[in-house]
């Protein structure tokens, strides 16, 4: 299980990267958003996958919140964004 | 109880960059540096305590538990910082509806004394003579 | 008789909590707050009394034994405190009251103000009984953030702008203030203020004067110290004149008291002392000669304000009886007086239409009794005998006197032109807005037609704080028992400690 | 290890490169709509393999009520994010029309 | 179908919901679901959403089977797209004219379409109930029209599986 | 004596109801208050009272009142003169002048005040009347302060002498501490020595030279002259400018052997008699002539008690008298003058001598004894003081000496001047006045004639001042006063001086012009413009009314300060680890980059996604750390965060203004990483030092024994804790009152506070978007899973005392299904899912928490106190509940209540006014 949740956390961490320089990058705010929302399910798989090695379920609580999260903010920004550029 | 260096790092750099946008005149961008420097203040606290398992009993043993304690102040900290945000929030909308933008602006009665200062003058209000003379 | 204990905090709360949802019976708000603070004034007074008969009261919320949970306790220092405290904040809801029935209370929402005040009240309180670092925080927390909805209410440009200066370097204070919690925490591993003190001191100098110093700076700035204190001036003149009240007499005086407690019971000694007096000396002259250049009667007072904390930092930094004695003594003085005087700018104000002094004028020959109000307590904070300002400068003086050295002798000498200039600028406002003859249109319709009239309640809650002033001449005696005692047992520490510790079984 | 866990290993591997497949479309793909395809909709395979093998490693029936939940939120949510996003995009015409075949909208309204 | 029912309906729904967070049942946790979302419904009140419709099992299925078909080869085929080398992929914004012109048959299409890789909901006209979908990889009018009649062949999959009876007729009529 | 100063207050209190009562006659009633103090006086000549209230022993300052022989003195001029000069009032003031009332409460204050100075014999208790006399002369000077000079020349007599009495006050400290008591008696009894005493001396006579108007302070007296002139007569005459001359003779006895204070007094009183004579000889207006004359007549006595001999002091006490008497009957003459002729001038007066037999005859009267006449009280007191120079053994005696008598010869010119000026013809001028009221001219009379009876009663009077005069160190012949002592020295110093005054007066128009040297008003006056000027260019640089610019010194301060001190002596521990997880830095590269973009970033909204982000990455730190709770809530809040920003910037402008941005750019960067550089050099310390055990080690075991929980951060929140919930949601319940109130901002506003139905039918459509701006799909799937997610929060709530969750998560998660609800359909929309007034909710929430707390207290138990009932149900099974629950629910509705007051206000409420402002 070990070798499973190192690939993992190294195959995650490169996504989460990626997305971060979307993010970061840009260059519309819609752009953002989207690398957000990624980067919420980055996360969320990688806390599963961390609860699933440990068997721990303290966190699925969590990612019950996080499922419903991304949306919330993705609908705010996008309800309201201007792209006045 | 020896200090994680990650944290040392990302809490010096929450603070720098609260501190540049809390110096900026943007009621917007104070706010962000107010919202930089309070995660910055928690991942503080979060140093100040024992890194483990989560503290719920049955999961963890107790042994292993990071430390509760700071968790509590964090929580605590976290709630605050959102009431407080929304507060600043309603303070920029305020003013911007005031006067067109979220700046925020320099004090009048200051800046009457400064400029006395600087055209070497007293105090404004002289003790005039008033009287009809009698 | 530690039932006592909680309800400084837990009155005002429910009476805050009462207030928001009586949004639609504004009358009922009033009641419920009256009631409410009368009721907290009553629990204080008990409470001094209990305290000075059977000593320090301590409490252990939700029974949780010491150090585990959060204790309140009650010593002298805070329990009078929290009598003034109680007192002042009576007052000045009533007048505030006052003024919104003259008003009507559009601009102020009672919906927004009663609970907001409430709040306060609360947050103060909770300080003063506070015996946990990070609940002190909480207080903080409290009283600040109903002190943004205050400082703002009405929403006017100025108080918007005033506010948002405020607000801001409140939010830094408050980041340094949870900094050094954190940091204390982090060294030390416990919260608890009692087991802090015994746990701090094995720590080694270095990060003590480290931490010590984080506080301070956190506090200082609540306090209005110099060279933190430029804020001050510029956001509580804007603010409604009640508001203002209590927030010049109270707000600065919480900050203090956390000064008081953390240089006494967690970092006794150190360098910080002198750092302190050296403070103290430039708060005193600065704040000071920062009053004679306003020509804003609210401005100048609020100079006078921050001029007079370096008084009450002198008597800290001594750390001697008779210093932190007199220091106690003068915050009870400083919170009434300075409270009293901008109730009485209220009056001003609603008489004279304005509070800039060129645009005021003969006051005292329009309404004598405006006149008897402002001056008594203005030559009171000036220090003229025989009134409390006096005796708490007289005792400051003594104290660094008998402590001897040069910067003693600087700061006594300090303390001395502190009080002439506080004369020579509370005597430009009595030249300029009461004595000369009128100026503005609107003084001299009030001549002619005898002036607005003032509102009963308004008056007579200045009046009542008046006679507090003076009547603290009278009862100064006892009054520098208490605070002598209250003095004697913060530098022991072992009173407190003891106190604390005595609760430790559940 | 048993084949469950085997068979959980590989969900959750899956479910990861899935999420790089996101990652990688999200750095590469020319503008927001087309990011939109590579970001949402791989992740909710992804995400239901991951939750699939959390499952398959629980064995429980308290855990694994849970773990439907989130798979039925995720899968009620994503698209709507996506279409406002989406739309959004569009309408401020944040996306490049020369990648665009067809555009129906725009014949049937011209602007 | 009345707005008790509806109520009925939606107490049920949650009270499974509150049983399946506890994750086990038990005669309190059925009792405190029953109390607690009692509750919640009082608190906020029930916004009309008209369903005329039936569960039909068997169609509903057939639904989960094809819907999870489509995305598993989809989902493969989008994320293969975003590694390829090569130039970036065309697209299409496509609109479908959905058959049955209801709030609930509207999203649920709508939700499906846009759940499968390559396709995305940009605009959807109410009134005339057609949905706008943005589809990747399209590079000619045969993709397109390819596209449109995969969409609404998810629509008859699902009216099939939820929809009244002359919903399903309506469908039926159109294919045939 | 207490009782006396008491009459005094209370006729105070009571005389300007007395005023509007009797009209100016009113003053007769005051006049008692001193009147039965002369009395009580007199009744006690020749023996010594004491009496001693404690009032403040902590700082020595208690009641405590002696009359020795000197008190006794003032107190009988001070009285017998206050109450003869309020008599005389009755006629000076016109019926009904305005402000008489206050007039008279303060003149009978200070009256008041002054006998308790001269009784007071406790050093701290006649610094409290010293003060009190300056305040009431400052509010006597000015009687009619619409008039700008007198309102000047009353704040430069207030500054001035408190100035000087402040320097006393610390004279005093001084002096106790040295002597171990304030009381005067007892430091008289054994005086101390040596340590700070030439201070001590130096500083309280700075604070008698002030009050007694002497040179360098002389100044202020003429200015006062500005009062009216029976405040004159008294204060400027008789009372109050004695004040330091009194001080002086009270403690020379004890301190004129200490170094300074000889020379001082001698120097200064000389020099002062000499100019001030000189500059009376050179006025035009009479009363501006007595005020010099005055000032040279302090001088005297000043110089007489400063000789601190024996028969100087004796001397000093007779001139004391003399002047007294003398003085205030010619300001009271000159009080009548002034009256009845309109004016003071003596080239306009001419003529009076003639018309005015009476007042010319008094006026004389009081002028022989002022220049020394035999048998007058004047002539009895210059005796002794030549005498006690003359046949003084003291260096600079005779120089001493030499100066009296040229200052008596000045003395006797302007009194001469003075007659002749008020009395004489002049030709060519007339000056019309009409005949006196003898009840007005009765007041002057008594005192020239008392003048006249001490001087022939010398003999006995002098035998009670010997029992002052015996206070100091006895040497030499002991002289006594009389009349007539034979031909002797001073006899002939006496003739002498008449004879000289005479010729000076004779030839006054051939004299040199020579002024002061300096003119101390002036002087005054570019001190005070100096002091201004410093007040404004000192405001100016610290309050330079920008915020960044206070929290800039404030953060300067903290990176000097506690930079200093790690780089000093902060000990800097020697082992540290890289992380926990190596996950860790993975986070933390992420939360590093978004924050370091956010503050590059140049949009609003792109700035609050990226601190979002760095949000989001701590909420992972927080779940790698093992605090699930910390990252729930992390995540809500970043997320509800994310939110409100948008709903506010939806109005402000997309970008942030270039300006500010370009402004001192470098500097902020630079403070800002020191800042940050300081914070983590703090934490790595502080996080280093720890060695004992945290208070939370045994949290664990006692959450589940007396908390009933498993999650022990939830019940450290709802029970260890609670204290601090408690306040941290009645901080959230005044935020949101706050937001509500800066939206709202108005009462009738507020009203909206509680949501407004939507148009009736049809779908709910957007504000400002308009009705493309909603989405059938979005809120069709919004209200499909609204329900679920409330019903999630609830779990959230109940079994967050033992899995992660707790009324925060809960009441954050639910308002986040309100926010969406929101999204979806707007204003109408959020009314529908929760038609409820948000104060409401916040105010229940309220009352249920601390209301739990309470009903603890109710129950007998702390403030807070838990129960835990554990009970077995049929069907149920086991019960386990924990009252903190309850608590817990509170927390809930609090949260929910803030984010509808936030959707209500920065939602809702904004639409309204975008669609307003159209
Ligand atoms: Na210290
Ligand atoms: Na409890």
């Amino acid at each position: 299980m070990t070798a499973v949740s190192i690939a993992v956390t190294v195959i995650l961490s490169a996504a989460a990267l990626l997305a971060l320089v979307r993010a970061v990058r840009g260059p519309s705010i819609l752009d953002r958003v989207v690398a957000t929302d990624v980067l919420l399910a980055i996360i969320v798989a990688g806390v599963a996958t961390e609860a699933a090695y440990t068997l721990d379920a303290t966190a699925l609580p969590v990612l019950v919140v996080l499922s419903i999260l991304g949306f919330t903010g993705s609908v705010g920004v996008a309800r309201f964004v201007r792209t006045d550029r | 109880m020896s200090p994680n260096l990650t944290y040392v790092v990302v809490v010096g750099v929450l603070f720098a960059a609260g501190v540049i946008l809390l110096l900026e005149r943007t009621l917007t961008r104070v706010l962000m540096g107010v919202v930089l420097l309070a995660n910055g203040v928690n991942v503080l606290i979060l140093a100040g305590g024992r890194y483990g398992g989560p503290p719920i009993v049955g999961t963890t043993p107790d042994d292993e538990m990071s430390d509760p304690l700071p968790q509590a102040m964090i929580l605590t900290a976290i709630v605050i910082t959102l009431g407080l945000t929304a507060f600043l929030l309603a303070l920029a909308y305020r003013s911007w509806r005031l006067v067109g933008q979220d700046e925020v602006q320099d004090d009048i009665e200051d800046r009457r004394i400064i400029e006395l200062a600087e055209r070497d003058e007293g105090p404004e209000v002289e003790d005039v003579d008033d009287e009809g003379t009698s | 008789m530690t039932a006592l204990v909680p309800l400084p905090v837990v009155i005002p709360l429910l009476g805050a909590a009462v207030t928001l949802t009586l949004t639609r019976f504004p009358q009922a708000q009033r009641l419920v707050s009256l009631a409410a603070l009368s009721a907290v004034l009553g629990v204080a007074i008990a409470l001094l009394v209990v305290v000075c008969v059977d000593g320090t009261q301590v409490v252990a919320v939700g029974a949780w034994p010491v150090p585990i949970g959060i204790v309140l306790v009650a010593d002298q220092f805070s329990a009078l405190m929290l009598v003034v405290s109680a007192a002042v904040t009576l007052c000045v809801l009533v007048y505030s009251i006052g003024q919104g029935l003259a008003d009507g209370s559009e601009d102020t929402p009672l919906s927004i103000y009663h609970p907001s005040y409430l709040v306060l009240t609360a947050g103060v309180t909770t300080a003063f009984l506070s015996g946990d670092l990070f609940n002190l925080y909480v207080g903080f927390e409290i009283l600040l953030v109903a002190s943004y909805v205050l400082i703002t209410v009405g929403g006017t440009e100025d108080r918007i702008r005033a506010g948002t200066t405020y607000v801001v370097v409140s939010l830094l204070s408050s980041v340094l203030f949870l900094t050094g919690v954190g940091l204390v925490y982090a060294a030390a591993g416990t919260l608890n203020l009692a087991q802090l003190a015994g746990r701090l001191d094995a720590l080694p100098d270095g990060l003590r004067l480290m931490l010590n110093c984080v506080l301070l700076l956190a506090f200082g700035i609540k306090a209005a110290v110099f060279p933190l204190s430029a804020w001050l001036p510029d956001s509580y003149p804007t603010a409604l004149a009640p508001v203002t009240a209590v927030f010049a007499g109270l707000l600065t005086k919480v900050g203090l008291y956390a000064i008081i407690r953390v240089e006494t019971l967690l970092f006794p000694g150190g360098p910080t002392r002198d750092l302190l007096l050296v403070l103290a000396l430039l708060t005193m002259l600065v704040g000071i000669l920062g009053a004679i250049a306003q020509s804003d009667v609210k401005r100048l007072l609020s100079f006078t304000l921050v001029s007079h904390i370096g008084y009450m930092l002198f008597g800290i930094g001594l750390a001697n009886e008779l210093g932190v004695s007199s220091a106690i003594f003068y915050v009870v003085h400083h919170i009434t007086i300075q409270t009293t005087l901008f109730l009485v700018v209220g009056l001003v104000e609603r008489y004279g239409g304005a509070t800039a002094l060129d645009r005021l004028g003969g006051l005292a020959a329009l309404s004598p009794l405006l006149g008897v109000l402002f001056f008594v307590p203005a030559m009171n904070l000036a220090g003229i005998p025989p009134f409390s300002g006096f005796l708490g400068k007289l005792g400051l003086i003594e104290a660094g006197a008998s402590a001897g050295g040069g910067l003693r002798w600087a700061l006594v000498a300090g303390a001395l032109a502190t009080s002439l200039l506080t004369l020579y600028a509370v005597a430009r406002v009595w030249n300029l807005a009461f004595w000369r003859k009128p100026v503005t249109t609107r003084a001299e319709a009030a001549q002619t037609e005898g002036g607005p009239a003032l509102p009963r309640l308004m008056v007579g809650s200045t009046i009542a704080l008046v006679v507090l002033g003076v009547a603290l001449t009278g009862i100064a005696g006892p009054l520098f028992d208490l605070t002598g005692d209250a003095a004697a047992d913060l530098l022991e520490r072992a009173p407190y400690v003891d106190a604390v510790r005595g609760e430790g079984i559940r | 290890m048993s084949a469950l866990d085997v068979a959980a290993s590989a969900c959750l591997i899956a479910g990861a490169l899935f999420s790089l497949a996101a990652g990688i479309g999200l750095t590469r793909f020319p503008d927001v709509l087309s990011r939109m395809h590579a970001a949402t909709k791989p992740q909710v395979l992804g995400l239901l393999l991951v939750l699939l093998g959390c499952a398959l490693r629980f064995r429980n029936t308290v855990d694994i009520t849970t773990l439907v939940l989130i798979g039925v939120f995720a899968l009620t949510t994503a698209p709507v994010a996506a279409h406002m996003i989406g739309r959004v995009a569009y309408r401020s015409g944040e996306h490049r029309a020369d990648l665009l075949v067809i555009d129906e909208i725009a014949d049937h309204e011209p602007r | 179908m009345t707005r008790r029912d509806n109520t009925i309906v939606a107490l049920l729904g949650l009270t499974l919901v509150w049983i399946l967070l506890w994750g086990t049942f038990s005669w309190a946790n059925l009792l405190g679901g029953l109390g607690v979302a009692a509750v919640v419904l009082i608190a906020f009140p029930l916004p009309p959403v008209e369903f005329g419709g039936r569960l039909r099992p068997v169609a509903l299925a057939r639904f989960v089977y094809w819907f999870a078909y489509d995305l598993v080869l989809a989902s493969v085929q989008v994320a293969a797209l975003a590694c390829r080398p090569g130039d970036p992929p065309h697209s299409a914004i496509i609109g479908v004219r959905l058959r049955v012109n209801t709030d609930l048959n509207l999203t649920l299409t709508a939700e499906a379409i846009s759940l499968v890789p390559g396709s995305l909901i940009l605009e959807v006209d109410r009134s005339v109930g057609v949905l706008y979908v943005h589809v990747l990889d399209v590079s000619d009018r045969a993709q397109a029209e390819r596209f449109r009649r995969h969409a609404l062949a998810v629509e008859r999959r699902i009216v099939e599986a939820i929809g009244s009876p002359d919903e399903v007729r309506l469908v039926g009529q159109s294919e045939r | 004596m207490l009782v006396l100063v008491g009459v005094h207050a209370v006729m105070a209190v009571v005389a300007p109801g007395l005023v509007r009562w009797l009209g100016r006659r009113a003053l007769y009633v005051v006049a008692l208050a001193p009147l039965a103090t002369l009395c009580w006086a007199l009744a006690r000549t020749n023996d010594t009272v004491t009496e001693s209230y404690t009032w403040v022993a902590q700082l020595g300052i208690d009641l405590d009142l002696r009359m020795a022989t000197l008190n006794w003195l003032l107190a009988v001029l001070v009285a017998g003169i206050g109450a003869i000069v309020l008599a005389y009032s009755v006629r000076y003031f016109p019926e009904g002048q305005q402000g008489l009332g206050r007039y008279a409460a303060v003149f009978v204050a200070f009256a008041g005040a002054m006998f308790g100075l001269v009784v007071a014999d406790n050093l701290f208790l006649l610094y409290v009347f010293w003060e009190l006399t300056t305040v009431f002369s400052y509010l006597l000077i000015a009687q009619d302060p619409t008039r700008r000079a007198n309102r000047w020349a009353a704040t430069q007599a207030l500054l001035v002498t408190t100035l000087g009495g402040l320097a006393m006050l610390a004279g005093f400290v001084i002096l106790g501490q040295a002597a171990g008591t304030y009381r005067w008696s007892e430091i008289e009894a054994n005086p101390p020595r040596g340590g700070h005493l030439a201070a001590a001396v130096v500083l309280i006579l700075l604070g008698a030279l002030s009050k007694s108007a002497i040179f360098p302070f002389s100044f202020w007296l003429p200015s006062a002259m500005a009062a009216p002139t029976p405040v004159s007569a008294y204060l400027h005459a008789a009372a109050m400018v004695k004040a330091g001359v009194f001080l002086v003779a009270l403690l020379g006895p004890t301190l004129g052997a200490d170094p300074p204070w000889r020379p001082l007094l001698l120097a200064t009183g000389v020099l002062t008699m000499l100019l001030a004579g000189w500059t009376a000889l050179r006025q035009h207006d009479l009363k501006l002539m007595l005020a010099y004359g005055t000032v040279s007549q302090l001088g005297l006595l000043t110089a007489v008690f400063g000789g601190s001999s024996r028969n100087a002091g004796l001397a000093g006490a007779a001139m004391l008298l003399a002047h007294a008497l003398f003085k205030s009957t010619l300001f009271l003459v000159v009080g009548i003058i002034d009256v009845t002729t309109g004016t003071r001038d003596l080239r306009e007066l001419s003529g009076l001598g003639r018309r005015q037999p009476a007042l010319a005859a008094i006026a004389i009267l009081a002028g022989a004894s002022m220049a020394g006449l035999p048998p007058f009280m004047g002539f009895v007191g210059k005796e002794a003081a030549f005498d006690a120079f003359l046949h003084g053994h003291r260096t600079g005696d005779l120089a001493v000496l030499a100066g009296l008598v040229i200052g008596s010869t000045l003395t006797v010119a302007y009194t001469l001047r003075f007659l002749w000026g008020a009395f004489a013809d002049k030709e060519g001028k007339t000056t019309t006045a009409p005949p006196i009221a003898p009840d007005w001219l009765v007041w002057p009379g008594i005192l020239a004639v008392a003048g006249l009876a001490v001087g022939a009663a010398a003999k006995p009077l002098g035998g009670s001042l010997d029992r002052y005069a015996d206070l100091f160190p006895a040497e030499g012949a002991a002289y006594h006063l009389a009349v007539w002592h034979g031909f002797t020295g001073p006899l002939g110093l006496s003739v002498l001086v008449l004879v000289a005054g005479g010729a000076l007066f004779y030839y006054r128009h051939r004299l040199p012009r020579l002024g002061l040297p300096f003119d101390g008003s002036a002087v005054y006056q570019r001190v005070m413009n100096g002091l201004d000027r410093l007040a404004v260019e000192l405001t100016g640089a610290t309050q330079r009314g920008s915020l960044p610019f206070y929290l800039g010194v404030i953060l300067l301060a903290l990176v000097a300060g506690l930079g200093g001190i790690l780089i000093g002596p902060a000990p800097w521990p020697d082992d540290a680890r890289a992380w926990d997880t190596s996950l860790q830095v993975v986070v933390a590269v992420g939360i590093v980059v978004a924050a370091v973009a956010a503050v590059r970033a140049l949009r609003r909204l792109t700035a609050m996604v990226l601190v979002g982000l760095s949000g989001y990455g701590v909420a992972v730190l927080f779940i790698l750390h093992g605090a699930p709770d910390l990252a729930l809530t992390q995540f809500l809040v970043e997320t509800a965060t994310i939110v409100m920003v948008v709903l506010v910037l939806r109005r402000l402008p997309a970008k942030f203004s270039e300006r500010t941005i370009r402004t001192s750019r470098l500097g902020r960067i630079a403070l800002g990483i020191a800042v940050g550089v300081v914070a983590a050099g703090m934490t790595f310390v502080a996080v280093g030092a720890r060695e004992a055990t945290p208070v939370s080690a045994i949290f664990p075991e006692l959450a589940v024994s007396f908390g009933g929980g498993d999650n022990v951060v939830n019940v450290v929140l709802v029970d260890i804790r609670a204290w601090d919930t408690m306040g941290e949601i009645s901080v959230l319940v005044v935020a949101a009152t706050g937001v509500a109130s800066l939206i709202f901002r108005r009462t009738e506003a507020l009203q909206r506070r509680r949501g407004v139905p939507g148009p009736a039918g049809g779908p709910p459509g957007w504000l400002g978007a308009g009705p493309s701006g909603q989405s059938i799909i979005l809120q069709v799937v919004t209200r499909l899973i609204f329900h679920a997610i409330v019903l999630f929060s609830v779990f959230l709530l109940f079994s967050g005392h033992n899995a992660p969750g707790g009324g925060f998560a809960g009441g954050l998660v639910a308002g986040l299904a309100l926010t969406v609800r929101y999204l979806a359909g707007g204003q109408a929309e959020l009314t529908a899912a929760a038609p409820i007034d948000a104060g409401m909710v916040l105010g229940a929430g309220l009352i249920v928490s601390v209301g739990t707390g309470v009903l603890a207290m109710l129950a007998g138990g702390q403030v807070l106190q838990t129960a835990i009932v554990d009970k077995h149900l049929p069907v149920l099974g086991d019960l386990h509940l924990v009252t903190s629950i309850f608590f817990d629910i509170g927390v809930y509705l609090v949260v929910v209540g803030l984010m509808l007051d936030i959707l209500r206000s920065l939602g809702a409420e904004i639409d309204r006014q975008e669609v307003a402002a159209g």
